[in-house]
């Protein structure tokens, strides 16, 4: 096995089920002959042709509306928003529709699709290309959202959106699209939509992050382990709605302190929600305020200064020591 | 040197039958005895369905209602132009069709009386269900008809209807514009019904006629009569064969009339006047059609009034039928989220029981 | 003084507004000859003509976005949405242009601008007419969101937010829209954008809410109030973003325990954000656990069921009984 | 009987200034000496800047940055024709135009190094910021119209500009159609530059001009040769008139090409060949606009070392003053979220200067 990175792991997943399902289709903008403008979808426009892998027009509503038909019609749609910052055009369709077809048909309906986004700071993007909104989608009933963290889970996890039979949001991380590489297996049973994944087992405090942070998070937690010998339990969480509230309740029961590493603008956050889990589950057993690490209640910075804006390694790093020693 | 035109367009009206119940014969399309009487079942069947439901709205029995009465020809000819195994879809203000297609009056009813049970179409599973957020259903239409040629079907189109308010919106373009790039096998049919609640067509749109905005496409574009079922037939058969055929999607500009409220909770008289309204009466799209079929000797008084009894009597029976009914299940709205729930939305369904027995045991 | 209703008394601030200022302009579906579907706009059509009250083209994302233009120009544009569920279609000129030409501009160019909508269940509505979205708003930085939740505290709030200098979303809670009168006045100094109310002074419990539920939880509190004689503090948010942190987290710290009642779906909902500033600022404070009275994780149920899905009286009682004897 | 034809339209092309840098004098638009050798010197400015600026990308001293070569007759002659006090939308590729309205440069290199300070125009409040969600600013420059209409002023208009791409979006539709209900005086100028991104015109739309999508909208369209200055001039001063003179919105297509890359993060040799880009060398808008100037005895090569040299020490100052400049204030998105922030807004702001205090304290 070759260690790859995330857009090589997620391409050769397409690939593959490309290969294997005659249903799975490819749709958006660039996303044929171009490949992506990141590449995700290379060298499924010269495999599997245009009716397969199409370029569409500039249209963010109806790349969502028309799969929405196409699903209902037995393919399996995996479109992509260019950028999570132009996903806010199919909302209407989001909520209105992809959510609700199953229910407003009592089942006679469904839409089996994906929309995949990269999302994120931290890659000197222009305004627009850098929000986490995450939050959007997972307050929408009827939707998942999905948001891998690494080369080997991001495969996993898009394999295991296209063949859910509900729509499923697919937040690509991109600051850690081609940042660093892993070995990949196409065997993980712990990587299945629903649930969060143990990263590092401990009893001290229970971090929690997902997408781009993960990997901040890990270095954070890492050096602070070289530094103080504590010893922490770290949380990824790859679905962020219907959210894994078990593994983390069990978690915070155990260690009876939090931190929660968020990109997404502090306000409304989904740190909000795992917290308010934990309120209901185990604010009992909590030693410390749940700190929250996260982006400001301003609109995303340019680049020139988004790197003082997002969660740091340093942040992080207080935030844990100030829960410690609450 | 003048300017050079490089592109001529030009939009055409179709009449057929018109308010007199003359026929034009050259265009006059080849519909069998019992496609036309079928129609006329239908359409029918529709006006009254539509004054009983309004009827049982006012007496507080459903909830808020489009009134579909005037658009008949529009609705039903248009429906009976495409196959069962073509896709449907429409937005709310197309009972008639609704109706041809397989939707059972007693789901409508229930549907109007908040219970999504009612949405179910049993006996035609490519008619989509209605669809309140205008105009974005016409994206679903087009993906519906792509993805079912791409499956291997040949042969398959799909119609669907939106109002002239509708294509003011963002979705309406778009769907029409994919449409054109896919060269899928659509046909766009706008009810122009002259209103989008109080708002005239004209406050809607600059442009002349909604069958223009077909050239911003590069597709086929037509005004006709939408109150003449021969002209919406032929018109909607002839656009539904260059899509069997492969020459990609149009759009057909149905002209007809809102002869009711909006909805129930509408009040007409507010933004127009009755003498517009009794007007339109003159081009009832019923009443032509009756005098066609009379001079073609396939309808007469008898069997006008077997059919309004017999019609009558099987909607009496149905609303019978939909009031007795009351035992919905509480927690189905938990039903039909996900195919996989998991565990919280699980919990929350049994903490929503669990309350609803503990309000039931308070009472 | 007489009494009116929440649709009387938001028309009356428009009718003051429109004449005293008079760059403000009304925009919208139906909102000119025909007074609004609801018809808050009622009478202003007539008085200040076409050119001021402008029946729109079927347009969401163009009402908005035409009245960000407008707004850069100088007027102050009050836009309908007929539905909040039909809002949607305008997130991204509500996310990417309005919260942000202030920031994007560095001040050059604002955007003061309101817009009204009409949200929530209860009133027998059909499909996509009750939802409750407004994290959708208040995830979004540089929007504030304010509902109202009575005819006295509509006006003044409405006109507040007229005269606040950057867009406002602002949320009418339809099955207030009509279900109750009160004496209204101009002047109540506590009525301002970002301070929440408090409407019952106690020291035993803190319960809050906003919009309808508003309503339903102070019949709530009186039927306790005379069973058990306990002595709630009650706050009624008014402006959800930014939220109003002070008053809530004062109000905690006295009572020790919390009850939040939303319409909201349960997920990523507003109580989890009240949650997270509770956990922040008085978490040693609380006695019990703080309590969620919301609507499920589910699409809004069709009008049939909705009562069942909504927050009651019933439900809230027991929630605030359970949190009393936590 | 046949069909009715009940609407017809035409779509011109315009082309003054051909490619060998001939001229139709009755066409020929009325420009003064001094509006024509303001708008070579922009055009010239603008490809140096561009030039430059990629340079500087490469270098790494700045981020994603779109390029505009090529479009110069597109952008810079379209500007000409409006007024200061008019509104000026555009999106991201319109270089010289932008610095006709003032944009400094300065700002734009501070702007595409990642700071916001850089968005602020101080010669022209009359000028939006680059608007990044396509087709999002086409409604906007109808409100801007509208409103400085409602408020008064006679005579003010708005130009937008977009891409070919843009067009396909749900935006471009509803502002088009609001634009024409409102008869709002507003100019859409489409640079139909052939590619969006990688994606070809063709697979945009299935219509064979973008001009022609005005009929949908009840307004004049037309298209012309982007890269004639004389015919872009006078198209949009044309519509501007129309506008001034309350006969409302035109849309106007400026047929041109993109020579460079869409971005710096862009590759155009995996979508277009060489050939391609070789043809449209011919076309060149500033090649053919030197020899109209020469022609007209405007113009020679010592003119042209002279401008050159000018505007490269201009651009190499900036340059200098740009890389100098390094105290940005770390605090600066605080400042405009709102005007009035409330306590939590001001409370993150001091968390976040605590916090980088302890950072700057730890290095
Ligand atoms: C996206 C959206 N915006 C607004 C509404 C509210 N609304 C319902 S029907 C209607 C008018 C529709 O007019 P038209 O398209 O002409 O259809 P008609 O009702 O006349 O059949 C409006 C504005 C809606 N349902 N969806
Ligand atoms: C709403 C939206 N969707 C997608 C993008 C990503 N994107 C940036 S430029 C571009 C192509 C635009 O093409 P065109 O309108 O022709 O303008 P051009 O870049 O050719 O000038 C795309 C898809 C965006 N900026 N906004
Ligand atoms: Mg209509
Ligand atoms: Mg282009």
């Amino acid at each position: 096995m070759t260690k790859i990175n995330m857009v090589q792991s997620l391409n050769r997943t397409l690939h593959q089920i490309m290969e294997s399902d005659e249903k799975v289709l490819i749709m958006g903008e660039d996303v044929g002959l171009n490949g992506g403008v990141f590449r995700v979808t290379e060298g499924l426009f010269e495999k599997y042709g245009r009716k397969r892998v199409i370029d569409s027009p500039i249209a963010e509503s109806s790349i969502l509306g028309v799969a929405i038909g196409m699903a209902i019609s037995g393919l399996k749609p995996v479109v992509e928003m260019q950028f999570s910052g132009f996903s806010y055009l199919m909302m209407h369709q989001l909520e209105g529709n992809a959510s609700r077809m199953r229910t407003r048909s009592r089942g006679q309906f469904t839409v089996p699709l994906v929309v995949r986004m990269p999302y994120g700071g931290g890659i000197r993007a222009l305004e627009h290309h850098s929000e986490s909104k995450e939050v959007y989608f997972a307050h929408t009933a009827g939707v998942k959202v999905v948001i891998p963290s690494s080369p080997s889970n991001a495969g996993l996890l898009l394999k295991a959106a296209i063949n859910d039979p509900d729509p499923v949001i697919f937040m690509e991380p991109k600051r850690s699209y081609r940042s660093f590489k892993e070995n990949v297996s196409d065997d993980n049973e712990k990587i299945t939509l629903g649930s969060a994944q143990i990263l590092k087992r401990g009893d001290d405090i229970t971090i929690i992050s997902w997408g781009a942070m993960m990997r901040d998070t890990l270095k954070a937690v890492q050096d602070l382990e070289e530094e103080t010998g504590f010893n922490p339990e770290v949380i990824d969480l790859l679905t962020i709605s219907p959210m894994d509230t078990r593994t983390i309740v069990e978690s915070v029961k155990k260690t009876g302190r939090c931190v929660i590493i968020q990109e997404a603008q502090k306000s409304f956050g989904p740190a909000s929600e795992i917290i308010a889990l934990i309120n209901d589950q185990a604010l009992m057993y909590l030693e410390a305020t749940v700190k929250r690490v996260t982006m400001y209640d301003v609109p995303f910075p340019l680049f020139g200064r988004e790197l003082l804006y997002m969660p740091s390694i340093e942040k992080i790093k207080r935030a844990v020591l100030e829960t410690l020693n609450e | 040197m003048p300017l050079n035109i490089i592109e001529k367009f030009s939009i055409s009206y179709m009449q057929i039958l018109d308010e007199k119940g003359n026929v034009d014969p050259e265009l006059e399309p080849d519909l069998s005895r019992d496609d036309l009487l079928k129609l006329y079942h239908y359409m029918t069947l529709s006006r009254m369905v539509d004054s009983r439901m309004l009827n049982l709205q006012r007496q507080g029995r459903l909830g808020t209602l489009p009134a579909c009465t005037g658009q008949e020809a529009s609705f039903c000819a248009s429906v009976l132009a495409i196959k069962n195994t073509d896709w449907f879809a429409g937005s709310y203000r197309e009972l008639g069709g609704r109706l041809m297609r397989g939707d059972s009056l007693l789901n409508l009813l229930y549907l109007y009386n908040g219970f999504e049970e009612g949405s179910y179409n049993y006996e035609n599973n490519r008619t989509l269900p209605i669809s309140i957020i205008l105009a974005s259903q016409l994206p679903h239409a087009v993906g519906l008809a792509y993805g079912s040629r791409l499956q291997g079907e040949k042969d398959t189109v799909a119609l669907v209807l939106f109002g002239d308010g509708s294509t003011s919106e963002g979705d309406f373009h778009e769907a029409l514009n994919f449409a054109g790039v896919l060269n899928a096998p659509v046909v766009f049919l706008c009810q122009n019904n002259q209103y989008a609640i109080s708002t005239p067509r004209k406050l809607q749109t600059k442009s002349a006629t909604i069958a223009q905005k077909a050239i911003a496409y590069g597709i086929p574009g037509i005004q006709v009569d939408g109150n003449d079922v021969l002209a919406v037939y032929k018109s909607v058969k002839d656009a539904v064969t260059r899509a069997r055929n492969n020459e990609g999607p149009s759009l057909i500009e149905a002209f007809t009339y809102r002869m009711l409220m909006h909805t129930t909770a509408d009040d007409p008289t507010r933004y127009r006047d009755d003498q517009e309204v009794e007007r339109w009466k003159e081009k009832d799209p019923l009443k032509r059609f009756k005098i066609f079929l009379t001079n073609k000797k396939l309808w007469d008084d008898k069997k006008q009034l077997d059919l309004e009894n017999e019609l009558k009597q099987t909607i009496d029976e149905t609303v019978k039928q939909f009031e007795s009914k009351n035992d919905f299940k509480p927690d189905a709205p938990f039903d039909y989220v996900f195919e996989h729930p998991g565990s919280t939305l699980e919990e929350q369904r049994m903490d929503f029981l669990e309350n609803l027995k503990k309000e039931t045991e308070n009472d």
